[in-house]
Formats: structure tokens, sequence, C-alpha cells
């Protein structure tokens, strides 16, 4: 098991090195002088260039790379250009929001799209079935910026059940935090639970095809009973691939998401960090991103061989 | 299974409770990048603090008129070279040091210094010198008259700084003003309190809490739902119509001092050519823009001048909407078939849609216009240093900015020597028939050279609680000034 | 006492008749074998008295088991019954346990359904697992399935089935995909449970050698239909049905295999070993290796037909890709004529045109989006100067022949060929560039009795007309000893014994030789003269 | 051989976008380029079947050029994604174990990691955003997709015995890869191609709404959606005509892929990322 973990780990810290170069590089080369964009119309060449050394722009590219990447090992992002406050505190406070409200979409979806499965599959072909699929089909194909809008419209306009946006902060209560990310949640759920309802469903199916079923209903099984007792947990493996690579759409698609709601999270802090050209802050979310997907990746792995034991002997 | 998750949601909170009587909720769209008005050009810095937090020696009122700040009163030298300012009495900064003439000489030094970072640093040029004569008494000497030098000090730049404060200022600010800077919640809210120890007049508010909403629908949300109490700067004029027609709110429309105008390159062919330029002009219509983009929101302009302000004057009939004339400029100017150029569109609605508009009027008489969207920061870069561009929308919001038509280096790039005289003649006097005289003349000038097509006064819309009062109308400076907002009985 | 009768059991699945009147009785302590060709409902009846026919299936008739029509029963009490009073094999070892419990669990998991306590669940299962025969100390309860062999796993499923003691069990094909010798093994331990525990049995078995060692009485089925019954081995000699006859002549049918002279040697394999890299147990260990083949030397003379045979891991199939180029080797030559096939890591065309291979799986050894045609010239790749379309298309048509199908079966898909049919195409593939020798990969393993029987003619035929030399492959002696003039016995990547077929057949030299010959099940001798 | 209802249903309502997209190059109902401001927002009558947006313009003849932008984003996206994606996984394959297999495999985790959005939002930021860029973004993302499937689909080709036999008529694994593989897996590449095709569409009218996708004068149905994001009080229709065009041009390909592999092969392995 522990060289299981040492490879991938291994490879992790490739893949991130890689990384932090490639957004590195791409970020470096985007048009537009940040201090320029901060000084406004009038600013004067004199003063645009004072701002860009108290910036350290004026450094040559590795250095200010070495800097940044030896910064980020130590914890400290560096500083951002426009708000001139520590990157890790700006990022700490977005975190909070992202990050919950990627986690609790997916509990979200999770909650629907397992009974959801689980209930097709057992009632292959039939009308339960059918009525499932068809459901998750619709929701596959609708765009969830399109359902937030929806979502905004009934209940924060109309019914004003919720408050149309915005985030009160986690110290005004934990349930007006959580209220104020339900709508959120459920407009980022949806396509997710409709992929993860059909994936539980067609991983089900092979599962109850498989000789052990069959050995499990001569054992004096019930057909419920071999579903749960064996069926779910063999059918958990593909499921979780995709679990583990919806959270990390579940982060991103946040970024749209945040928009409508006017979520002050990770993802409009990329968007207001590019058009005012606050690379560091730029480089900086996006290396964080990058790390949490390949750090689910990896945990997904190992979650694998938990649950596998092929895969644990094997190392 | 989705009805009961959100009702067991709702059951848990109601909407945002009501706003207690003496504190407010203001939105506007645009975040401050840093809480340092002597440090950065961002319109939503001086939003927030203008006369809440920072005062200067001057101060800008709603009418856009200039009024004794800090300095109770002046005196001027006859040759126009000498200020000598009168500063108030017990003023003190709200960390409790005193603020006296020593820090007017610290805050004008550091802006001028070599090294200084103010996106304003121009306005101080004509300073030579700061002397401190007396705790209370503070005296400034120019290089050259400058009859804007009071109206030039009312500017957000030039806010009243105390070095024992200076060094956090970007996310700790410590002014003199009325409210005390409590808390900022990056990304969401900046929180004011109200400074007992104020010289003045006390406000009516306890607390002001700053939301920033940038998303239109967001913003519609917002208001609709109650969340916020006021919202300066609406950015969805179309919704407008709902909440007048709403008897919780009421709706004001103000003007600003931002010309939003047809910018043309008049350093590139063919926007050299006047004959172009006016021809460009004429395709314009501006009400269909109006109508269109700001859906109604919105004064049309002759020139680049702000129409609340006295000495406008009104040159609409130079560039009347005529698709015929301008196609026959076109031909006598060399062009019967028209030409292809750039049209650059910052990211503001203003510019965005009516950016469309324009492309499609201009396509009329036979002008391909191919629009490009691109962010503040490559504007600056390739639009307002580099001059890389054909036509592109702009809103000047800057007051009293005609000047920039005497610099040939400013990114439209007019070059006209008798305008640079006009200029030089209204610096130099101070009498205000004079001056009336002169601009006129400027705003002339420019409307007759068609150095741009001018468009219409950027309007801003606020929606406020019906019982809020005191809310400034026009924004002669931007500045969300809370010092006369109260809460009707 | 009759313990199960089964009354014109007739079963349809979506209107597709399966099973017509099938009638059949078992008495206590009695094997009653279920025998016939792949698809003549065999396996149906066994589901049908376990009530585990498919969806969609519709069955009539009665099933009487201790005087309960299991037909009439609600699913609640047949699940009370499976397990308990009746318990089922199945021919797949390999997928028939849950990979993700370990085996006692899955003992004593029908201890549990059937009310019994966690705690005597667990006991017995421990107590189940070494009565068929598994060491607890070698192969403890916590072990996982894929950490055990293929016959230690079908230890598992009879253990599950026979821990509570039931009344009657069922067992399909419960060895066919075992090795002969734990096949031997696995038969012992069913008849011994049997006795022990005075169960009822029916075995579904295709091979009528293990019908004759193991049952006392056989039912011959086909197409859904009992054609037979009778009692072992009496119903060897006094048959009456001509079904049963065919099925019998073809497991016993004899190959005559034209006599011819072996001259020149042709494949010259010389101490030759192959070696496999495993995954290091400890990060830092130095890393094992697993020799699959241990200086193996042998030699094909042109035109002599040689056998090689061994149990699965035994090395055989590397051996096999090795000497066709397809695996390289760590140490030793590998000369066709003289000439070494591998030359500096290419293959080299001239040597690998005289030498072509036919593989065990009918349906995976052909591309499903060609045609016959073009897949019967690929090896014309090999051969340079290409020929032209016309003399390829003519070379395919007259193999074509060769092998018995038809000139114009050249335009169609492999997918309307039947098994037997295919294995043809497959030989005339091998055929097409006229090579010296061809190597058979467990050519006829995946095929019935029957077809099995018209191949190895086929075979026999060409060799006369061609003389080609061939190496045939295969774990089944009895297939082996029809085709070959000299045999050779691998095992553990070693060739134990070689010499001439009947010399090794009749007396053989190496005890694993003679432990092979034994296990495997042979008819009785009275019926062989037939 | 009954052809499956999904097919049918998904196969028709994709044509029926198809024909509008291609019906745009030559006639609209009405011309989106001239404005005609007085009449906006009006809702869906006679003359203007859809319903007019803020600009006065008629919403179907956006729609239908919309439709021709989301197709042919999507269309070449994929075309991307298949075209690198496929050789890249059947490199992988043939050379599967070595170095090369691991780097390629490597570098399709490190895209993957990029979640699809972000590497869009860095492309417009250089290159400024514009339908091409968008392709280049969605096409980026569909390359691992692609690469990954198609390598183990091969993978497991590779073990089969016609392969083995292939290898012993002396064929070279890049001829193997082109005469026996790669017609073997062709069903599957078709079959995600239309997932991936549908999620392409997704993913445009997503980049639009953010801003990033089409830029005017070119029609796009995710800057409809955001252009109409204030005014769903006042004009709901504006709001709901291009989102139902999205939710039901991407239900027809997913039905149509669904039927394709229930038609080509049931036992298909897909993937919907």
């Amino acid at each position: 098991m522990i060289r299981f973990a040492l490879g991938r780990g291994i490879s992790l810290c490739l893949s991130l090195i890689v990384a932090s170069l490639v957004i590195f590089a791409v970020i470096e080369v985007i048009p537009g002088d940040p201090a320029a964009f901060m000084l406004g119309v009038n600013a004067r060449p004199d003063t645009v260039a004072a701002l860009r050394a108290e910036l350290g722009l004026d450094q040559s590219l590795p250095a200010r790379y070495l800097d940044w990447v030896g910064g980020m090992l130590r914890g400290d992002f560096g500083t951002s250009y426009t708000y001139r406050t520590p990157i890790a505190g700006m990022i700490a406070d977005r975190v909070w929001i992202s990050l919950p409200l990627a986690l609790y979409a997916l509990i979200l979806s999770t909650l629907v799209a397992f009974p959801a499965g689980i209930y097709a599959a057992s009632r292959r072909g039939r009308a339960g079935d059918i009525g499932v699929m068809g459901a998750t089909q619709l929701g596959v194909a609708i765009p969830n910026f399109w359902f937030a809008m929806i979502l905004v419209l009934i209940f924060a306009i109309e019914l004003r059940w919720v408050s149309a946006g915005g985030f009160p902060g986690w110290e005004a209560g934990f349930w007006r935090g959580i209220g104020a990310l339900t709508l959120p949640a459920i407009a980022l759920a949806l396509p997710q639970a409709a992929i993860l309802a059909r994936v539980m469903r067609s991983s089900l199916l092979d599962i109850l095809g498989e000789d052990f079923m069959r050995t499990a209903r001569a054992k004096g099984l019930s057909r419920r009973r071999a579903l749960w007792r064996h069926g779910v947990r063999n059918a958990m493996i593909p499921v979780l691939t995709i679990l583990g690579l919806q959270f990390a759409f579940l982060l991103a698609g946040g970024i749209v998401i945040e928009q409508v709601f006017f979520l002050p999270g990770l993802g409009r802090l990329i968007f207001q960090s590019i058009s005012s050209r606050d690379l560091v802050v730029v480089e900086s979310v996006v290396m964080l991103l990058v790390m949490v997907v390949i750090v689910i990746n990896f945990a997904v792995d190992l979650a694998y061989a938990a649950i596998d034991p092929r895969l644990r002997r094997r190392g | 299974m989705f009805r009961i998750l959100t009702a067991t949601a709702t059951a848990m909170l109601m909407a945002g409770a009501a706003a207690a009587q003496d504190s407010v909720r203001i939105a506007i769209q645009l975040e401050p990048p840093n809480l340092d008005p002597t440090g950065g050009a961002a319109q939503a810095i001086d939003s927030v603090l203008y006369s809440n937090v920072f005062e200067g020696l001057t101060r800008f009122e709603a009418d856009g008129s200039v009024v004794p700040g800090l300095a109770q009163s002046w005196e001027i030298s006859d040759d126009g070279l000498t200020y000598t300012f009168r500063l108030r009495e017990g003023v003190t900064f709200h960390d409790g040091t005193t603020m006296d003439a020593e820090d007017v000489k610290f805050s004008y030094d550091r802006a001028m210094a070599e090294d200084s970072i103010n996106a304003q640093k121009g306005l101080f040029a004509d300073i030579a010198e700061v002397t401190v004569i007396d705790p209370a008494t503070v005296e400034v000497t120019l290089s050259r008259p400058n009859g804007s030098f009071l109206f030039n000090m009312a500017w957000g730049d030039a806010v009243i700084v105390a070095p024992e404060s200076v060094d956090d200022i970007a996310s700790d600010p410590v002014g003199t003003g009325p409210f005390m800077f409590d808390r900022w919640v990056q990304g969401d809210r900046i929180e004011l309190v109200r400074y007992e120890g104020y010289w003045g007049e006390a406000p009516a508010l306890a607390r002001a809490t700053f939301r920033f909403i940038a998303d239109p629908t967001a913003a519609f949300a917002a208001v609709m739902a109650e969340d916020v109490d006021a919202f300066v700067g609406f950015p969805a004029p179309e919704n407008l119509v709902q909440f007048e027609a709403d008897p919780r709110f009421q709706v004001l429309v103000g003007n600003t001092e931002g010309e939003t105008i047809l910018a043309m390159n008049n350093a590139v062919a063919p926007f050299d050519d006047p004959l172009v330029r006016e021809a460009v002009a004429l395709a314009i219509d501006r009400q269909a823009i109006i109508d269109g983009a700001m859906f109604g929101q919105g004064t049309p302009i002759g020139t680049h001048f702000a129409p609340h302000n006295p000495d406008y004057l009104d040159l609409l009939d130079l560039s009347p909407h005529d698709p015929d004339r301008a196609r026959e400029l076109l031909a006598e100017a060399g062009l019967p078939d028209g030409f292809a150029t750039t049209l650059k569109l910052p990211p503001p609605s203003y510019a965005r849609r009516g950016g469309e508009i324009i492309a499609s009027q201009l396509r009329e008489v036979g002008i391909e216009a191919d629009i490009q969207n691109i962010e503040w920061a490559q504007w600056i870069e390739e639009v307002f240093t580099n001059g890389d561009f054909g036509l592109t929308i702009v809103s000047h919001t800057e007051p009293m900015d005609i000047g920039i038509y005497a610099d040939p280096d400013y990114y439209f790039a007019y070059d006209n020597p008798d305008f640079r005289d006009v200029m030089e003649a209204l610096s130099a006097t101070t009498d205000p028939v004079a001056r009336t005289d002169l601009l006129h003349r400027a705003q002339t000038i420019i409307a007759e050279d068609h150095v741009n097509a001018y468009l219409f006064e950027l309007a801003i819309p606020t929606v406020a609680q019906a019982g809020l009062r005191g809310l400034w109308l026009n924004q002669p400076t931007a500045a969300v000034d809370l010092t006369g907002v109260s809460w009707a009985e | 006492m009759t313990l199960l009768s089964v009354r014109d059991l007739s079963v349809s699945i979506r209107g597709a008749p399966i099973l017509n009147a099938v009638s059949l009785e078992v008495a206590t302590g009695e094997i009653v074998a279920l025998t016939g060709e792949s698809g003549s409902g065999k396996s149906m009846t066994g589901l049908s008295v376990m009530g585990l026919l498919p969806e969609g299936a519709e069955a009539a008739g009665r099933i009487e088991l201790g005087g309960q029509d299991m037909l009439a029963l609600p699913e609640r009490d047949l699940c009370a019954m499976r397990g308990n009073d009746v318990g089922m094999i199945f021919q797949e070892p390999m997928t028939a346990l849950n990979p993700l419990m370990t085996i006692g669990d899955q003992v004593a998991e029908v201890v549990r359904v059937h009310g019994g306590g966690r705690a005597e669940a667990r006991a017995r299962a421990v107590e189940t697992l070494g009565r068929v025969g598994l060491d607890p100390v070698a192969v403890p309860a916590s072990r996982y399935p894929h950490e055990l062999s293929g016959g230690q796993r079908q230890r598992v499923v009879i253990a599950i089935a026979v821990v509570l003691r039931p009344r009657l069990l069922i067992a399909d094909e419960p060895t066919t995909a075992l090795d002969v010798t734990t096949q031997a093994r696995i038969l012992d331990l069913l008849k011994g449970l049997v006795a022990e525990f005075g169960m009822g049995a029916i075995l579904i078995t295709h091979d009528l050698a293990v019908v004759a060692e193991v049952a006392d009485r056989v039912a011959v089925m086909k197409a859904g239909k009992i054609v037979e019954t009778g009692d072992v081995p009496a119903i060897f000699t006094g048959m009456r049905h001509d079904y049963t006859k065919a099925l019998l002549a073809a497991s016993s049918h004899r190959v005559a295999l034209p006599p011819v002279t072996a001259d020149a040697p042709l494949l010259e394999v010389r101490d030759v070993v192959k070696e496999y890299g495993l995954p290091r147990p400890t990060a830092f260990a130095a890393p094992r290796t697993f020799r699959a083949v241990d200086r193996v030397s042998l030699t094909v003379r042109a035109g002599e037909r040689v056998g090689l045979v061994g149990e699965s891991g035994c090395g055989k199939s590397t051996l096999t890709r090795a000497i066709l180029g397809l695996e390289t080797i760590q140490d030793g030559t590998i000369t066709l004529g003289g000439r070494p096939v591998v030359a500096g890591g290419r293959v080299d065309p001239a040597i690998r045109r005289r030498m072509q291979v036919v593989f065990q799986d009918p349906y995976g050894s052909f591309d499903p989006r060609h045609r016959v045609a073009r897949l019967v010239a690929e090896p014309f790749h090999l051969v340079r100067p290409q020929p032209d379309r016309r003399a390829r298309r003519r070379a395919v048509e007259a193999v074509l022949t060769d092998v018995g199908l038809r000139p114009q079966d050249a335009d169609r898909y492999i997918h309307q060929f039947s098994g037997g049919q295919r294995q043809r195409i497959a030989i005339a593939r091998a055929l097409i560039t006229g090579p010296d020798l061809i190597v058979f990969d467990e050519a006829v393993s995946a095929l019935d009795v029957s077809v099995q029987a018209q191949i190895l003619d086929l075979l026999a035929d060409l060799s006369g007309r061609k003389g080609m030399a061939w190496l045939f492959i295969s774990h089944d002696l009895s297939v082996v000893r029809k085709v070959t003039d000299r045999i050779l016995v691998m095992k553990d990547g070693r060739i134990v014994e070689e010499g001439e077929t009947g010399r090794v057949m009749g007396a053989p030299s190496h005890g694993y030789t003679r432990a092979l010959l034994a296990a495997a099940p042979t008819l009785p001798r009275t019926c062989r003269e037939v | 051989m009954t052809v499956p209802r999904t097919l049918v249903v998904g196969a028709v309502i994709s044509t029926l976008f198809l024909l509008l997209a291609s019906l745009s190059f030559v006639w609209t109902p009405y011309d989106i380029e001239t404005l005609d401001v007085p009449n906006k927002l009006r809702p869906p009558d006679g003359t203007h079947l859809l319903g007019t947006d803020h600009f006065g313009r008629d919403i179907a003849s956006m729609i239908m050029l919309g439709a021709r932008t989301s197709i042919a984003v999507a269309l070449v996206a994929v075309g991307i994604g298949m075209g690198l994606g496929v050789p890249l996984g059947l490199l992988a394959a043939a050379r599967r174990g070595t170095l090369l297999d691991e780097v390629v495999m490597r570098g399709n985790d490190l895209i993957f990691a990029f979640p699809s959005l972000v590497i869009a939002i860095l492309i417009t930021a250089v290159l400024g955003a514009s339908a091409v860029n968008a392709i280049i973004a969605i096409g980026i993302f569909n390359i691992p997709v692609f690469a990954r499937l198609s390598r183990g689909a091969a993978l497991g080709l590779w073990s089969r015995d016609f392969v083995l036999a292939a290898r012993v008529a002396g064929k070279s694994s890049f001829r193997i890869s082109w005469e026996h593989i790669l017609p073997n897996i062709g069903n599957l590449m078709i079959v995600q191609g239309t997932i991936q095709f549908s999620l392409g569409i997704l993913a445009e009218a997503a980049l639009s709404y953010i801003g990033l996708g089409a830029q005017p004068p070119v029609a796009s149905w995710g800057r409809m959606l955001a252009d109409a994001q204030t005014l769903t009080a006042l004009a709901p229709h504006v709001a709901l005509v291009p989102g139902l065009a999205i939710v039901l041009l991407v239900l027809g390909l997913n039905l149509l892929g669904d039927g394709l592999r229930d038609v080509l092969d049931p036992r298909l392995r897909t993937v919907r990322l």
C-alpha cells in the first residue's frame, strides 16, 4: 500500500511542477500592465514606472517565477498588486465559500443521484427506470447558469424565500451561510446529479450481470438484499472515479455560478484579478485549483485501494 | 425531492433582517482595489471614502460647487501665486492624533514626491512650495497662476492624511471625516461607523455598509429582495421602470461628469481628415443609442462638456443625425464606398451595448466597424498608451476635463494650437465672466472640428428605499456622500 | 426415496422454447448426470430447479423437492430454501465470488441469511472451509478471492453450497474450467460430500468421461429434450438413441494419421530462457523475476507432428509466443531451417513466411470488420514481391476449398460462420503461404466434441496432402495423442518427458506424466472398441 | 432490426437544428444587423415568431444564427479533440508500458487537472475573446477525453488473438493500429463524439455567457442569455427562448448518442464527464 501511495505521490509532485510552469508561462504572456491599469488614465509615465518597481514587476521572468514558487511552498502566495494585501489571506476567505459550495453541491448531487441510480437499476426497463433516465437526460441538458437564473427568478424575486445572492459570512451563523449557498448549490448540483445517477445505474447494471450476484441469489438472498449487500459496493468503484472528477468540475463550475449569485468565491476572484491584470493573484488561485484537483485525484486513487482489496496487495 | 429540500432551507432563514433606523446598506457596482484615495485611480475608492472618511482643504457639494473643507477660510495674493489657508480648530484624525498644518504639508509633499504613486500627480504640478506658518495656518505658493487650484484641491486625490497612519492606509484608512473605517470583507462589503470625535456636525447615520454587486441581474435581485437599502449607479437601466412602479422604492436619475464619446484616432488615416470625422459624427443617431443601450437614461451632448455645468453650450445642431450628408462627406473625402476600421470596446455596458448600435449605424453609411471587446487593462495599453485603434467608446468621468484636447499625445491625438492658446488663457484668468467666454470658445472649436463624436452625458441612476433622504442626485465627482443621509420618520 | 422429481418441465424465454417436457428424478445419495452439447438446455434445467430463471422466462410443469412444488412457491419461500435445502455450484470459479468480501464472510453469509448468529456462522464457515480441503493455515478465512487459485476458489463455492447441509446439490460444469489434476481432486471431493452428507446431486457436464467416473445415472439432452436416461456404466454398452451413440463415438473418435518419414530438422529450440519481472515486494528489495521457460530445448523435423502437453501455468503458451517471435527471450536460440527467427529485434519476413499459427478462440482470432478474403490473405504481407489482386484471390479460394469451405465464402464476414467453420478459416489462413510448420495453440479446445473430431480429421488429411510439420499444444491429453507422432510433457517451465506418442501414453517414465494420465477421466474400456 | 426510439427522436432534433443553422447562411426571417430599437422587447406574436430582444432584433433569426455558431464551435472542438486525442491514445496503447505511454497519460491527467473553464479564461485573456478561442479552449479539453478512451479501448484489443495473428503476419504496430485497432474502436469514437459534441454546445454557451465566446456581431445563444439576464422580470421570453434552444439541442444530441450506442454496440463503455 505504501509503495502504491509513494508511486502516485511522485507523479503528483511532477504534475504540480509542470502545472506551475504552464500557468506562469501563460499568464505572463497576457497583454496589459497592472501598474498602468491601477494608476488609471491620467497617470504620468514616471508614476507608472515607480509603481512597477514597487510591485517587483521589473524583475526578470525566472526571478519572479522562483520567487512565486518559493513563496507558495512557504504558504505565502505573495501580495496582490491591486489589493496590496497578502494573497494567502484573500484566498483563505474565498476558499471558505468556494469549497463549501462545491462540497454542498457534491453532497446534494450524491444524495439525489445514488437512490435514483439504484432505483432505476433495480427497475430496469420498467416505468421507474424510464422516468429517472428521462429526468437525467433533461438534467444533463440544462445549462447550470440558466437554471440558476430561473431559480433566482422564482425563489428570490417572486417568492422571496431566500436572498438573491451575496454571502453574509460564516460569522453571521452557520445556517445563514448554508441558506445563502442553497440556491447556488442546487444549480451546481443538478447536472452533476444527472451524470452521477446515470453512471450509478449503468455500473450497477454491469455488476448485476456478474456471476457472484447469481451466487448471492443461490445463497438465498432476496433480489433486493443481494443488490444492497453485494451490488452497490462493487458498483462504487467506477462511481468513485466520476465523484473525484465531479468535485473538480464543481469547483470550476462554481466560477459561473458565483457570477450569477455574486458570491465572493474563488471564481469571482479569478475574474476580477484577470480584468485588473492582478497576475500574481490569478497565478496563485489557478495553481490552487489545479492543486486541489490533483490532490483529489490522488485521494480517489487511495480510496480505490481502500475499497478494492485487489489493488491493496499489488503495491 | 428538490421541493422538500428548499422548503426546509427557507424555514431556517427568512429574508435579511430589516435595516435598523440609524444604519444603511449602500450597494455600488465596483469594489475599491484598496482604500488609499491618494494611491489609486479607481473611482470606487472615492465613492466609499470621499467626504465620509477623508477630507481635503476644500470640498465638492452636491451641485458641484467647491466649498471650504478642513480650511475654514483663505486669502489669495493679487498675482494669484500665494494661497494662505486658515485651518479649522480642534480637528482630529480617527486615531486621535490632531490634524494641523504639518499634516497638510506632509500630504502635499507626499503627493508631489519623485516616487509618489498619486494617480493625479498633475494636480500638484503648479505647486512650488508649501510652508507651515503656525499650526492653524499654511501657505501654498504656485510656480504659475492656476485658476482652478481650489477646484483641484477638492479632488479625492488631494485629501489630507497623517504621517503616523499613512503606512498601512491601503487596508486601514485613517482620515478626519465623520465616519471611521470599521471592517473590510474583501469581495463582499466595507463597514463604516460614526466617528464620535468629528469636528463638524454629526451625521444622522451611526453605521454604513457598502456592498459590491457588479452583475446586473444580481443587482436587480438584491434591490428587489431588499437585501440593500440603496444602489448608487444601478447597472441595469432596463429595470428602472419596474422600480418606479413599486411604492417601496424611489428612483433618482442624475448626471455625472462622464462625457461618453465615440473617440476617433485623429493621428491615423482616414480620421486625420475632418470631413471623415464629420461624416462619422453625422452617421450617429444619439437618441437611438440612449434608448437602446441605456434604456433612455442620459442627456445628448454636442461637445465634450457636462450639460449640468452652468458654462455648458448646446452645440447639438453641429452634428445632427444625417446619414445622406455623411455619405456625401465620405465621397468628398475620396472614400465613396466607405472604409473599414476597428471599434475597441471596454467592459462597461454603455460601451458594449452602445458599440453594437453604433456599429450598425456606421454600417448604414458604409463604414465597417470590427467590434473587439477588451478588458480595461488591455484598453489602457492598446488604446490609451499605444494609440493602436480606429474608434473606441469611453466615458471621461473626471470633472472639467476639456483640457485633454490641448494635449496632442492624448489617445485621440488632437493637435490644435488655437485650442491650446484658449486653454492657456483659461488657466491664467480667475474672473468668472472671462472664464465662461473662454470655455464657450473651447467647446465650439472641438465641436466644429468634430475631434470625436460626442454622444451623451452618462446618467447615474440610483434606486433607494422610499424612506431614505439626502442622497446626491448628480455625481460632480465620484462620491457617495453619506454626511447628509438619514431615514425619514 | 425420491428426493427430487421433475415432471414435464417446459421453459420458454420471451416466447423462445428452451426446455420441452423434461422429466427427471434424483434419489437421496444418488448422483444424476445431465449431459449433452452446449445449447442443449442442461444448465437451464439446473437453474429451473433453483428457481433462478432469467427475466422474462415462463416455466410450466412440476418440480417437487421433499413434497413441495418449487414452481408454485412464492419468492420468499424459495429464498428460504436456496442455500438451505438446495445448493448450487457454477462453472466459472474466477468470477463466482464477490471480490470485495473475504472468503470466510461469503461462506458465513449463508448461515446468517438463514437465521444463524454471527459467532455460529463464523464457526461453521471455518469448519466447512476445512472440510472442503482448504488448509486453515495456508488459506485462512480472512483471504480475498483474488489471492486464491481457480481450484481453491471452486472449493470455496462448494463450501458455500454445502455449509447448511442441503438435501439437494446442483453442480453446473463444476470442473470444466480447471486443470486435469485439479478436476480429479474436485470430483473426488464432490463424491465424498454427497456420500457423507447423504445429499442428492445433479451433475451437469458435457464430458462423457466425467459422467462415467462420477455419476450413478445419466440423462442425455438434445435441443431441450431428454433423449435417453440410464444407469452408468450400463448405458455406455446398451444405449438405444442414435444421438447418444453419435455423441459417444465422437468422444472416442480415432484419427487415421498417415505415416510420414521425418527428415532434416526444421525447428530447433536450444536452451531457451524467458523471465518476467515481478513487482518488488518492498520498495527497496532486489527486483524478483519469475522464470516461465527454464532452459527448454526441442526439435521438430520437417513433416513431423509434435505435441506439447502441460497444465495451465506450466509455460507452454510463453514458449509458443517465443517461438512465434512475439516475445523476447533472455537466453538460448530459436532457429527455423538453420536461420534465427528473430534477428536484431526485427522478425525476418523470409523466415516468418514458413511458420504460421492457429489460435484457440474462434471468435477472437478474426477482425470482425474485415471480409474472409482479406483475413485469409493477411499473411501475404510477408511475401516479397506482393502477389497482385487476382493471384491473391485465386490463392484464397484454393486454400478455402482445401479446408472444406466454398470459394464464395471469401466474400462473407466472420460472424456469419459457426465455431467449427471459423477454425477451418483459421487453418486456411495458416496454409496460404505454404508454411513448413504450423503451431496449433489449443486450436480445438473451445470446440464441441463432434466438431473437434471433424477438425482433427481435416488436419490428418492436410498433413498427408501438404506434408507440413506441426507443433500441437494443448492441456487435453486425449486430443494430443490422436494427432501427434512425438509428445513433450512440460511442467514448471521445463520439459519433463519426451518420446514417441504411443510409448509415452502407454508407459510413461516420469511421475508427473503418470499423474496426468491417471487424473484424466477415461471412458470405460468396454465402449472404446465400438 | 427495430431502430430504438431514442435514436429517431435524437436524430430528428439534431437534424432540425442542423437545417436551421445551414438555412441561416441563406435566409433568416429578419436581418439581425439592422437594429430596430423602437419596438424592442416585443413578446412573441404574428410578425416576430419568438419576439424581439433589447435591440429590437428578431429572436427567431438570432436563434438560427446562434445555432450556426454553437454547432460550428462544438463540431470543430470535437474534431480537434478526436483528431489529436485518438492518435495519441493509439500511440500510447501501441507503446504500452513504455515511457511514451506514461508521458501521454501524465499529460492527459494534467489537462484534466485544469478545470475546462479556467483553460478558457486563460486562453481568452491571452488571445482575446472570440469564437475561435472558444474552439481552442473546448478542443484542448476534449483531447484527453478521447486520448484516454481510445487508449483504454485499444489496450483491450492489443491482447486479442486477431492482433497477435497480425503481429505473427509481421505487421508493424503502426500498421496494426491503422488496419485493425482504429476500425474496431470506430463505433466507440462515434458515440463518444456525439456526447462530447453535446457537451461542447453547453461549454460554448457557458463561455459566451461569461463573455468569452463569440463576439458581436456573431450571434451566440450564451450571449443572448447574458444580455437577457436583467430582463427576466421585464420580458421573460428573451431569457427563456435561448435557454430552451440549448436544452433542446443538447437533449437531441444526447438521445442521438445513446441511440447510436444501442444500435452500434450496446456493450460500449462511453464516459460522460
